[in-house]
């Protein structure tokens, strides 16, 4: 099988901060890919490269098996790849919807749609309430502005919109961080819900045990590289973490 | 726990909404407070002098302030992506020499017309550019372009006032009867402009990324809007906005200016933040700002019409400015 | 050529005018460049951001001393704000001349190259009443800035033309304008919403009256108010042509400018540096000729206009 | 795994570190491009003109920004706060009519100074607390008072310039020789006043607060630091700063000038910006800001000197402006 | 043993939101009390109320007994009280020193210090990196400014100010959200270690897990209201699940 996504080599310096270290990735079709690591092991920077809101400094990006050069995030949204970021990346005044649809609003259909380019704002409307529901994440009206959501609602809302919009790869960055016990599960059986509609999905997760529990595979990174790939099947937990914290070798060559 | 508790917050909050969802909707508008402003100070200057409240003088204040109105569109349009623009009185005048030189030196007047509000526009890409591309502070930028258009239109102009305009140039000058008030085609325009401006940016998706991208640059990013190109477009925009202000100007005034505009810039800020609008981004309605410019413009009237001497009315509006924007903060709270 | 203190390449000489504004002084600056150049010397120019921007004028002051300048000629804007500066110019051996507006004292300049501005002021007034007669009439004053010497003497000049003292009640409004024709309009406006009767206009320049007709035009009055003015610009005279102002005091400021360029050569060159008071001389313009008025006549008026 | 990896993060960058330490914190400066910018702006002039490496014209241009320059101090704390004065230059016209008419109608001079100085804090503290307790917007809030400052100035004057003042009143415009330049004793002041407010922000508590609070007022809020009292001493210490400038002013001009002042809440903010100072509070040196002074100074001092025409020293300015800025861009991109 | 902190019938409404709808809440002296809940169920609104950073519409508050009324966040904090707010409250732009330190910065002692208030500069970066070494998050220098942290490492700095801070109370809402499995790890141990200097601790979490593991008594907050209180020995996770999310009933008169 041939990857869908694969990093090579990806390299990112702030200053004398090394984030990525010549990092590399592959996404399978239609597998969960965790990937997990410390604070600061660079899954944030990895991920930003791969969606286009970073450009790194070395190293090559292949989708599909052919190499492509995101210079803004609009690129790889073009090419089919949604993400949650960890900071969420949302337009606080701007209701849930707005946030929902924002870069590909829904037009009206009718003339005044397609003369005038009318929103179809009670079709967005709609579909919002009805991918938020999908979450029971028990939020009021789809008018009210992002920020006087709670943390977790919040987070909902980025979530709703990757799995929504996804044509080819999703990447979440720990979309579960704010959720609730009830809240968690639904977005794992919404990424779950993703991966049977046949797309890979890129999950970052500090939840060791829901990363075992969904991922088909788990990539492990450490100081700006990838240490091990491992599959949840033959590794256990703590030898996971063990690898992860630098305490057990991986199975890939590491940071020199 | 009871039963009824099963009803979830949404179901709960869904219930109360719909209820009381139009009270709401209203009371939440950005737009109530400065309308409340505006009315106070309609309802003030009617009592104090029985000159105000006339259709001709109502229409008068229209038509006062169809300049800096109309520049203020373009400067909501910058200021909800969170820029500013000092060169929008300067454009203007240079709009306006530009059309009133080459109209009276015979070109057709719809063209002369149509390269002064290029001109304009120029001047906005201008700004659009040199914010976007070399990312330089929109203050800075559009400092450097007042200063810049304003020396073109004194080196232009050769500092004469320009009279002697073709009908056409200031066909927005004329009035119209409505009722037994005339009615200045300029203030139609400005009015209809208003109204395009509210479209365009309540009801399409280009005004939602004006909105997100004022409101979290990064997040419009990442959410695949292209911030550059729509920034660009906006302030190319605005730059034309202007150039129609300056067509309205010369209607008004049936000359070529060159000292036209200078303290517009300001003017327009102003009108905008009285609107209600936030001077960081993102937030505000472009309606409200209609009536921030007509507050200005009641106040001047309304001063002058008590025959409040000159600097006392300075003096004066200083105050009720302040109580304009204390008014609309009060509306805010009341529904926070 | 070559004189008593070597070549005159070596000589520079500032300009500071009011503002870049006024087309009066886009003229001056122009006369004083073709008679520079014509003298073979440098000339700076300078001006501030408006009339009455007395810190935009020292600022200028300052730079050409450092510049090296020979000599200044300056329009104050601030007649007696810039009066320190002119002493400390004076006291570095620069010569120092007012052109247009005479400073306050006027003996803080060395010299003065002016019109006479209270008798450019009685000549419109006297004008004004000769057609007004005895006809009582409300009289809006379009002035200056208040204590300016140029406004003073122009505003008490028109009310001894016209014979008037400044409390008569004929006089219903007095409003400053900064001689700029937006404030202009905006004084008038203001004038006539104080009292819509007012039917003759005093202003005390041109573009100050440009403004004051575009409002009375708003107001639909142009027919029933008569304005009068000082300046004497082409697109003045071509007003005073076309109706719009009935009279108005020409002045000449390249006259201004190139005496006070070749004053200033004079005397770094050797000659007599030039003291007192210099008439650049006015004369009423009118399409009406008033019997008993001298005036001359709008073909006059525009060949010797500015501008 | 090799051995040498377990060598922490933190290690790893502490040893990189300690090695480009000193570069790195120069580069990092936020006034390295504003003083480039000045730097090559005096290069530009002194190889255009002769007459403008001396230390009697370096001297001058000093002197001519201590007006501004000294406004720019207290607009930068303002606007480091996330705030703006646009009452600055109106609240030092009016500090320094009060000054000069009481002290030319016979109050000792200090007392007439201080209570000129007093006046102009009294208006910071209204602004300070128009902004704090009525949540009002600043921009609306300063250009109130700035209606009232300039019409108190002109009501107060009676419009007259006033003149000979006690020698007290002009000491500041005195000057010393030091080495073969005569200084103005106001230059001192001024460059005095900008260490003083460069220590102020960046070694006390005062300080970080004022960079928090338009960093994020939210959490300086909920890190304790009572917001309202800090922002209302900030308005009012730049109040009585703009009163300092008024002195300086009078020292300069040696009269009291009803018509000073107003360009120079534009001409402050400029140097704030040119300085490197964000206009959305919490980023930026108030030694950029002296810098950004300097840069405007020595753009017209040099223009002067070489000689333009002045309608082409206002195009060009506007150019320079621009590019100033531009460089201080490029060395931000640089340490980036 | 009398509560340290209690709270009686608090009611917060933001427009007809009913974020606290008259919730309860006892502190004891020493213990770790989680507070745990769905999203949305005013968690953090609550200890807002407890921080003063939020003034509740109705109820009475109470610290040692007395009754306090908190205008703003100094006075909860003058009275002793550290909060780890959900959404960090940090100053982005300062350094991390700066942000520990901020609102009680050090001032030196000599001289210079007393009269011209200078801040002592070298002992804060001290001792914020004394702090932030005992939490092993990894960040090179406490000169860099906080926006350019890793989100862990930000939230880091966070837990960081408030254990070393408090003086009677510790308030934190999501803790570990954005921490690895080390960090979290050295974040309990820091809560642990706070309890032990005597100091009760309020701990917000979605890791029930965790919360079984460190805390005293769970609180169980749902709609608004407080619908039980349990020790981790009496009740196991999937029960104190279960009446969080309403499929049980709890211990208390739930919402009417
Ligand atoms: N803009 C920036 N400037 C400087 N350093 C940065 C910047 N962004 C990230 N870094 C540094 O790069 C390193 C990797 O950061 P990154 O956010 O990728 O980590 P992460 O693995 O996502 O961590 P976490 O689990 O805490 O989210 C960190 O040390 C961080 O401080
Ligand atoms: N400023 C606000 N304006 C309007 N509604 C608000 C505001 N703040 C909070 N709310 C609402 O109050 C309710 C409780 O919010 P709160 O943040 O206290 O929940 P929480 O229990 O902390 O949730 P989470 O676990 O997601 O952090 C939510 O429905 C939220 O939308
Ligand atoms: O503003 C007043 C100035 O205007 C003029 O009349 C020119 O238009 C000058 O003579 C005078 O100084
Ligand atoms: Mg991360
Ligand atoms: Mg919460």
């Amino acid at each position: 099988m041939n990857p869908v996504l694969e990093a090579h080599g990806l390299v990112k310096r702030y200053g004398h901060v090394t984030a990525l270290a010549g990092v590399d990735l592959e996404l399978l079709p239609g597998e969960i890919l965790a990937v997990i690591g410390d604070n600061g092991a660079g899954k944030s920077s990895l991920i930003k490269a791969l969606s286009g809101a970073l450009i790194p400094d070395e190293g090559r990006i292949l989708l599909d098996g052919r190499p492509v050069h995101f210079h803004n995030p609009a690129d790889a949204r073009r090419a089919g790849i949604e993400t949650v970021y960890q900071d969420l990346a949302v337009a606080p005044a701007l209701d849930i919807a707005s946030n929902l649809f924002l870069g590909r609003e829904l037009r009206r259909k009718d003339l005044v749609g397609r003369v005038f380019r009318m929103l179809d704002a009670k079709r967005m409307q709609a579909e919002a309430s009805s991918h938020m529901r999908d979450l029971k994440i028990g939020i009021g009206s789809m008018s009210q502005a992002v920020e006087t959501l709670s943390g977790g609602q919040r987070q909902g809302v980025a979530v709703a919109r990757s799995a929504a919009f996804a044509r080819h790869v999703v990447i979440m960055d720990e979309p579960t961080a704010a959720l609730g016990v009830k809240e968690t599960g639904m977005v794992l059986d919404l990424i779950r819900g993703v991966r049977e509609r046949g797309l890979p999905v890129i999950l970052i997760s500090h939840d060791i045990p829901t990363v075992f529990d969904v991922a088909d595979r788990v990539h492990i990174q450490r100081l700006g590289r990838r240490v091990a790939v491992v599959e949840p099947g033959d590794v256990d937990m703590a030898e996971a973490v063990a690898i992860m914290t630098g305490a057990a070798r991986g199975n890939e060559p590491g940071p020199a | 726990m009871s039963d009824t508790t099963e009803t979830s917050v949404t179901d709960r909050t869904e219930q109360v909404r719909s209820a009381s969802a139009k009270v709401t909707r209203f009371a939440t508008l950005p737009t109530v407070g400065p309308l409340a402003a505006l009315l106070l100070a309609c309802l003030f200057f009617s009592l104090s002098t029985d000159r105000f409240l006339t259709g001709g003088n109502l229409s008068l204040v229209v038509q006062q302030v169809m300049e800096v109105g109309t520049l203020a569109i373009g400067q909501t349009v910058v200021i909800l992506t969170a820029g500013i623009d000092l060169s929008n009185g300067a454009a203007m005048a240079f709009g306006t020499i530009v059309m009133t030189r080459l109209a009276v030196g015979g070109l057709p007047a719809p063209l002369a017309i149509l390269l002064g509000i290029g001109v304009c526009a120029a001047f906005g890409a201008l700004n659009g550019t040199l914010v976007t591309m070399a990312r330089l502070p929109a203050f800075i930028v559009t400092l450097g372009t007042l200063n810049i258009a304003f020396a073109l239109t004194h080196i232009y102009s050769r500092d004469q006032t320009i009279t002697g305009l073709p009908k056409t140039l200031t066909a927005l000058g004329q009035t119209f009867p409505l009722g037994n008030t005339d009615v200045t085609y300029g203030s139609v325009v400005m009015l209809a402009m208003f109204v395009i401006g509210w479209y365009v940016l309540r009801f399409t998706a280009a005004g939602r990324h004006v909105y997100a991208v004022g409101d979290n640059p990064e997040a419009a990013r990442l959410s695949g809007i292209s911030t550059r190109r729509l920034l660009i477009t906006v302030y190319t925009v605005a730059g034309a906005i202007y150039g129609v202000a300056g067509l309205l100007l010369v209607g008004r005034t049936a000359v070529g200016d060159p000292q036209a505009g200078q303290t517009d810039n300001l003017d327009s800020i102003t009108a905008v933040v009285l609107g209600g609008v936030s001077l960081f981004g993102g937030r505000g309605s472009i309606i409200g700002v209609l009536f921030g410019a007509l507050i200005v413009g009641v106040i001047r009237n309304g001063l002058q019409l008590m025959g409040v001497a000159s600097i006392y009315q300075v003096l004066i509006t200083g105050i009720l400015v302040i109580l304009a924007v204390g008014v609309d903060q009060l509306a805010r709270r009341r529904r926070a | 050529g070559s004189g008593a203190k070597g070549s005159n390449k070596d000589i520079t000489i500032g300009l500071i005018t009011k503002t870049d504004t006024n087309p009066f002084f886009v003229k001056m600056k122009e006369g004083a460049e073709k008679e520079a150049k014509a003298k073979g010397v440098k000339l700076m120019t300078a001006a501030g951001k408006f009339d009455g921007d007395n810190a935009s004028q020292v600022t200028a002051m300052e730079n050409m001393i450092a510049a090296g300048v020979k000599g200044i000629l300056i329009v104050p804007s601030d007649t007696k704000a810039i009066v320190p500066s002119l002493a400390k110019a004076r006291a570095k051996g620069i010569d120092v001349i007012a052109l247009d507006t005479p400073p306050d004292p006027q003996s803080s300049a060395d010299a003065l190259f002016a019109t006479d501005n209270l008798t450019a002021g009685t000549l419109i007034g006297k004008y004004a009443k000769s057609v007004e007669g005895a006809k009582p009439v409300k009289i809006a004053m379009l002035d200056l800035n208040p204590g300016i010497t140029v406004g003073v003497l122009r505003h008490n000049g028109f009310l001894q033309g016209y014979g008037i003292t400044g409390s008569d009640p004929s006089i219903v409004c007095t409003q400053y304008t900064a001689g700029d024709q937006a404030k202009g309009q905006t004084a008038m406006e203001n004038c006539l919403q104080k009292d819509p009767g007012i039917n003759l206009v005093y202003t005390i320049n041109e573009p100050a009256a440009l403004g004051a007709y575009t409002a009375l035009k708003a107001a639909g009055k142009t027919a029933t108010t008569m304005i009068v003015s000082i300046d004497g610009g082409c697109s003045g005279v071509k007003a005073v042509q076309s109706g719009q102002i009935a009279a108005t005091a020409q002045q000449y400021p390249l006259k201004m400018a190139s005496q006070g360029v070749d004053s200033i050569v004079a005397w770094a060159k050797g000659g007599k540096k030039a003291s007192g008071y210099t008439d650049t001389g006015v004369n009423l313009i009118t399409a009406k000729p008033q019997p008993g008025l001298d005036s001359k006549d709008v073909q006059f008026g525009l060949a010797n206009c500015w501008g």
